[in-house]
């Protein structure tokens, strides 16, 4: 770390990184599915370790999806949702911006970078992807309370509070 | 090679030799004179049909005699010029007026009998001479007799024979009944270090080729049972000792510590008989003897010599002086194997030191006759015609095709949208194969190309510039590495290697079909120099980038520049080192170009390549630098070992310590009875990984040193391997004659340093007697090594890799050998490895030579992936400008709206601003999100592909 | 005094000739490179890889 | 039949590219899964790439820097 040829490249990377770990975590894929490392030109037995090493554990992973217990037609509809979550404008401004709070104050380390997704980001993930799958499933008829959290991965709660603003938007 | 052939600025005359120079330095006429090739090469477009239809056989000189070939014949495919010629000494038609089939089968009629011998007068302000090494005496080679039995063949017929362009292709057999060897003996020392064939000196290439040899062939045949025969292991270069334990560990070579005698024949098999050090007479049957042969004087070395008015040492290599290692005399320079025996790194590095000479001398003359390189413009219509692409799958001659299924993956290439052309190339890289690309792009009106090849970090620029041969944008081109990430590494899985290179390719596809035409930008380069460090490599360094013109920042953290060589009293060359040094520091210090920084620091380096910017601390504070390239050459230390008693006993030193002492004549020796020398302590895994390549000379020069002095001092030294390379080797010789006994030991019986009673003893093991022995001695001198600065503040800045022993890494261990990952940054001197005064101020012409490139163009060119703002786009967040790390996005007011907008030439693409950017109005050359996206989504099962091809149908209706 | 030439001959084109060529060339010179045989490349051209790193050649 | 996963690398290449590019000179062999998409940088990285590559269904994603 800090040896990028790009000076700090590679600390917006973990920034990254840790947001797309949320992202999984929305939709239901494991996140050991998405690994993130370093290895210096020099090192190409290191590289040889961490490609082996992760393939070996995706292997015992097995299929995405099937690992997961979440059949394919589900995890495409949730993961429809996570792409329009990337090109979301609100979204990656809000990502920009927490990318550029974290630079500012220089504290990259794990945890930080941890807490402040937690706080600033998740949330926004949550809801941004939850929302947009509802209002993609209500759109399809009345859906029973236990279908739409299978199909979302949402808490009851969450389902709840999404579906009382879309209905105050729809009054308004 | 490729890149000689196609620069405008180099002439390339074959079957050429100088028949005479006249004039004076500056201003030299020389003649040359040129065979006649027979055939045109401007017309020949390298078809072979007159190889084919030649029916005269000639024996194949470039496969070392082992095959046939024809009068009419190119010596390999990627021959540079990539064009054949007849061999005058055979064609029937030259010779007996009668065939001249070729000249009928010509298609271009680029055959010419009529072609005369030309002399040719070239004006030259310099001349380098790197006529490279010749052959060692036949009787070297009879006396194991090669030449007699069969299967004795020399270590460059090996080298034909494993490669698969060869006569067997690759197949490893045995002259004499063709059969797979199954034990194989390497001979070392083969007319090196022998002195009844007049080679005393040693060869240093060939312990590192047998090595290599062996692992091949290993591989060719991994049944086979290898033994290598050595005098002394003499792998000193960098990181060699490491590769040569890695390969004995993983191909479980013997290596034996003998020198065998001779060869004799017995039942179709070699039977050789050999005595290892303990005395043991062994007798052993082998299949198969290599002879490793050493490394001569090239062939006519007087005449040359003559002929340039240079002079020769006594093996008839060119004579030169350790500070000036290149220079034979003025305006005449020599490099490469006619200086002594050396190997690539060593020779390229002398290449570059010697072309830096030539620009001292001519740097008023620098660009006068220069011809410029032209492309022609853009072929504008191609450009916008709708996207087609054409896929090139190389085979690598078998690195790719001996793994990958080629014609396979070709096929699935023309199945996948876009691609209107797909074919397979023996070696794309190759100068025919490049003109053929370029005739396809304009056959098959081709705008997007897909080699399918090695890796993109070293040949994208290749392709790039064929691309603007031939008209088209630079851009335009992507390559999937089906060697370095897929042939090479999955040799084992072929069905698997294929499906993956195939993938490959489907995804480059994708991302070629939206590559974008880009700008080339050219940057405007500082004109100056900062050498970090004033020993001898940087002050070398230093007036070298001087005498070509240009100012240089030397900076010294020590108040006296001179670094480690003012420690050295004696080299082993018999020169003066402080009179060089002398010479050296008073040269720097009056020279009007260079300006030292004495007891000062470089604090930070920012910019690249062509703009620097330093911050020095100096005594009076500190000082900020504009400079265009770097040369950092911060030397190393001398090793201080914790073990043998030192520092804890004062007849204890190390050789520098030693030296001190001996500079002061018998004086400084005193009473001293007996020395007894250690080598690698410290070196070679006892505290340093790495031998440190100059303790082993510099031993045996002190040792002489001492007998010089006082002739009845006993001198003993424990070795594990006497690495006095090269010329060397007289020393060695001369030590060993005048007395001095050297005692071998194993790693594993290092000799220890004991206080017995008032006195110092070693305790070593004696491989002769085959006992442990005490030696009392009166002075103990310790071979320490060196050790590099693990913590080099300079590499931390500069962000540059380092080696796992600690030194600074080349760009390429053997064709960029001071050039470092980093753009713009030279290395040279200790800094580097561990060297001797000769090769130090060698290799720092090597880096002035390299450093002065960008001064002397005087521009870099900015490769095209840089952002680019979308200004409708723009909203003026400016995440972009705070996330940069260069620094290189600004925000400006246009039209009272705040826009981002990149400063191209601090750009380096790195492309964060594009990945974080709300609304996607940034745009990274060559790597938009488009391409990016297309290429996961060609990622994804190949049926996401087929709605591709209708979406296209769609976009070019 | 007469003006210097700004061509440079190289004698040998094995891999220390082409080094040295190439590099004049960058460095802004005109280079001719005269080589005995009819192909350049040297001894290096024969060798299929190189030690440590058995990399292909030139 | 052993599941044989689908993993899709970004690799920098400065770093991970290069590191790769020299375990094949040093032809160490490793498992055959992998595809790569050569960035200039892992600063390049987007999170939608990763999701687009979850979503053509990669059953692993490996970004080296």
């Amino acid at each position: 770390m800090g040896e990028c040829h790009y000076q700090s490249g590679n600390y917006e990377a973990l920034v990254m990184a840790e947001t797309v770990r949320r992202i999984l975590d929305t939709v239901g894929i494991n996140r050991e599915r998405f690994t993130i490392d370093w290895a210096s030109a020099a090192e190409g037995p290191r590289f040889v370790k961490l490609l082996t090493e992760f393939t070996e554990k995706i292997k015992t992973m097995g299929p995405l999806g099937e690992a997961e217990g979440l059949d394919w037609e589900t995890l495409k509809f949730r993961l429809e949702a996570a792409r329009n979550l990337c090109k979301n404008m609100q979204f990656r401004a809000q990502y920009g911006n927490l990318a550029k709070e974290i630079k500012k104050l220089g504290d990259y380390s794990p945890e930080n970078i941890s807490q402040a997704i937690e706080k600033k980001l998740v949330p926004q993930i949550r809801k941004r992807i939850f929302e947009a799958e509802l209002k993609e499933l209500i759109a399809q008829g009345p859906q029973a309370v236990e279908v739409l959290r299978e199909k979302t991965g949402a808490t009851e709660e969450e389902i709840g509070a999404i579906l009382e603003t879309l209905k105050k938007k729809e009054k308004k | 090679m490729v890149e000689a052939g196609r620069s405008p600025n180099i002439e390339i005359l074959t079957l050429a030799e100088v028949e005479s120079l006249s004039g004076k330095p500056g201003k030299f006429k020389a003649k040359v004179k040129i065979r006649p090739r027979y055939i045109d090469p401007d017309k020949c477009t390298a078809c072979g049909q007159c190889m084919q239809y030649c029916p005269r056989e000639a024996v194949d000189e470039y496969n070392e005699r082992l095959d046939f070939t024809r009068a009419a014949r190119i010596d390999f495919p990627q021959a540079v010029p990539t064009a054949y010629y007849i061999d005058e000494d055979r064609c029937l038609q030259l010779n007996h007026e009668t065939c001249m089939i070729c000249t009928n089968v010509c298609g271009p009629k680029a055959i010419d009998f009529n072609q005369e011998p030309e002399i040719r007068e070239l004006e030259v302000g310099a001349v380098v001479l790197c006529p490279g090494f010749g052959n060692v005496p036949e009787e070297a080679l009879t006396k194991y007799g090669y030449g007699i039995y069969p299967d004795v063949m020399t270590s460059l017929e090996i080298e034909r024979l494993m490669c698969v362009s060869g006569p067997t292709e690759g197949e490893i057999i045995r002259p004499s009944d063709f059969s797979h060897p199954r034990k194989i003996a390497f001979l070392q020392c083969v007319g090196s270090r022998d002195v009844s064939c007049g080679r005393p000196f040693c060869s240093s290439v060939c312990c590192m080729y047998a090595m290599k040899e062996a692992s091949m062939l290993k591989e060719h045949a991994p049944e086979a049972e290898i033994a290598l025969f050595f005098m002394d292991v003499r792998t000193q270069g960098k990181g060699f000792d490491a590769a040569f334990e890695r390969a004995v560990d993983k191909y479980g070579f013997r290596v034996i510590k003998a020198r065998v005698p001779k060869v004799e024949q017995v039942d179709g098999r070699l039977a050789l008989n050999y005595v290892t050090e303990e005395g043991t007479v062994h007798r052993e049957l082998f299949d198969l003897v290599v002879l490793s042969v050493g490394l001569s004087a090239p062939e006519g070395a007087e005449e040359l010599a003559k002929k340039f008015g240079i002079e020769l040492n006594p093996f008839g290599f060119a004579k030169t002086e350790v500070k000036d290692p290149l220079t034979a005399k003025s305006g005449i320079y020599v490099a490469g194997a006619f200086h002594g025996p050396k190997d690539i790194p060593e020779s390229v590095m002398q290449a570059s030191g010697a072309a830096a000479k030539v620009s001292e001398l001519l740097a008023e003359a620098r660009g006068q006759d220069m011809v410029e390189k032209e492309f022609p413009p853009e072929d504008q219509e191609l450009l916008e015609m709708p996207v087609r692409v054409g896929v090139f799958v190389c085979h690598c001659g078998v690195n790719i095709a001996g793994v990958v299924d080629v014609e396979a993956v070709r096929d699935y290439a023309k199945s996948l949208p876009g691609v209107v052309y797909a074919e397979n190339v023996l070696y794309s890289c190759a100068q025919d194969s490049l003109e053929k690309l370029k005739e396809k792009i304009k056959e098959h009106k081709l705008n997007r190309l897909v080699i399918a090849a090695c890796s993109p970090r070293t040949h994208e620029p290749l392709f790039q510039e064929t691309l603007r041969e031939a008209g088209l944008n630079l851009a335009l081109v992507e390559m999937a590495n089906i060697r370095d990430q897929c042939s090479w590494v999955h040799a084992d899985d072929p069905e698997k290697a294929t499906q993956k290179a195939k993938d490959q390719v489907r995804m480059a596809v994708a991302k070629a079909r939206r590559l974008k035409p880009l700008e080339l930008q050219k940057v405007k380069v500082t004109p100056s120099a900062l050498v970090i460090g004033g020993g001898a490599a940087g002050m070398a360094a230093a007036l070298s980038i001087a005498d070509q013109g240009y100012e240089v920042h030397l900076v010294e953290k020590e108040a006296e520049l001179g670094g480690h060589l003012r420690r050295v009293k004696f080299l082993a060359e018999g020169e003066n080192p402080q009179k060089i040094l002398k010479d050296l520091i008073t040269r720097v210090e009056k020279h009007e170009n260079i300006r030292v920084y004495k007891s000062a620091s470089v604090e930070n380096i920012s910019g690249y390549v062509g703009n620097f910017t330093s911050t020095i601390k100096v005594k009076e504070g500190s000082k900020v630098i504009n400079h265009g390239v770097v040369v950092v050459a911060t030397g190393a230390k001398e090793h201080k070992p914790s073990g043998y008693l030192y520092g804890k006993n004062r007849k204890i030193l190390t050789q520098l310590e030693l030296e001190e002492k001996l500079s002061r004549g018998k004086r400084g020796l005193g009473k001293t009875r007996r020395v007894v020398m250690i080598q690698c302590a410290g070196s070679r895994g006892e505290e340093l990984p790495h031998c440190s390549k100059l303790c082993c000379q510099q031993a045996v020069k002190n040792a002489l040193r001492i007998k010089e002095l006082s002739p009845e001092t006993e001198v003993f030294i424990f070795y594990r391997d006497m690495r006095t390379y090269g010329f060397y080797e007289e020393l060695y010789r001369k030590a060993r004659n005048q007395g001095v006994i050297f005692l071998r030991y194993e790693p594993t019986q290092r000799p220890e340093v004991l206080k017995k009673g008032r006195g110092i003893v070693v305790r070593g093991y004696d491989a002769l007697l085959g006992e442990e022995i005490e030696i009392p001695a009166d002075l103990v001198v310790l071979s320490v090594g060196v050790a590099p600065d693990k913590e080099n503040p300079i590499a931390q800045i500069l962000k540059t890799p380092m080696t796992d022993e600690g030194f600074l890494m080349e760009a390429h261990v053997k064709l960029r050998p001071v050039e470092v990952a980093v753009d713009g940054v030279y290395i040279c001197g200790l800094a580097h490895g561990p060297k001797p005064l000769e090769e130090t101020l060698a290799q720092a012409k090597a880096a002035a030579g390299k450093a002065v490139i960008p001064l002397a163009k005087g521009f870099v060119e900015v490769p095209p992936i840089v952002s680019r703002v979308e200004e409708k786009k723009c909203i003026g967040c400016g995440i972009c400008a705070s996330l940069c790390p260069y620094n290189a996005i600004e925000m400006v007011k246009k039209e009272k709206r705040r826009k981002a907008q990149v400063i191209a030439a601090a750009c380096k693409g790195c492309g964060v601003c594009g990945s974080h950017c709300p609304v996607f109005a940034i745009t990274l050359g060559g790597f938009t999100d488009e391409a990016i996206l297309e290429q996961i989504q060609a990622f994804g099962l190949p049926e996401a592909e087929e709605s591709k091809e209708a979406e296209l149908e769609k976009e070019a209706a | 005094m007469a003006k210097k030439s700004g061509k440079v001959l190289v004698v040998g084109g094995g891999i220390a000739g082409i080094q040295t060529a190439l590099d004049l060339a960058e460095l802004g010179y005109y280079v001719y490179l005269v080589e005995k045989k009819a192909t350049i490349g040297g001894v290096m051209a024969k060798l299929d890889k190189t030690f440590p790193t058995n990399d292909c050649s030139i | 039949m052993q599941f044989e996963p689908r993993i899709l690398s970004f690799l920098c290449n400065w770093c991970c590219y290069a590191a790769a590019d020299s375990a094949g000179v040093a032809r160490f062999s490793y498992p055959p899964n992998n595809r790569v998409i050569r960035i200039m940088c892992t600063g390049r990285m987007d999170p939608q790439f990763v999701v687009e590559a979850f979503y053509v269904r990669a059953d692993g994603v490996f970004v080296g820097g």
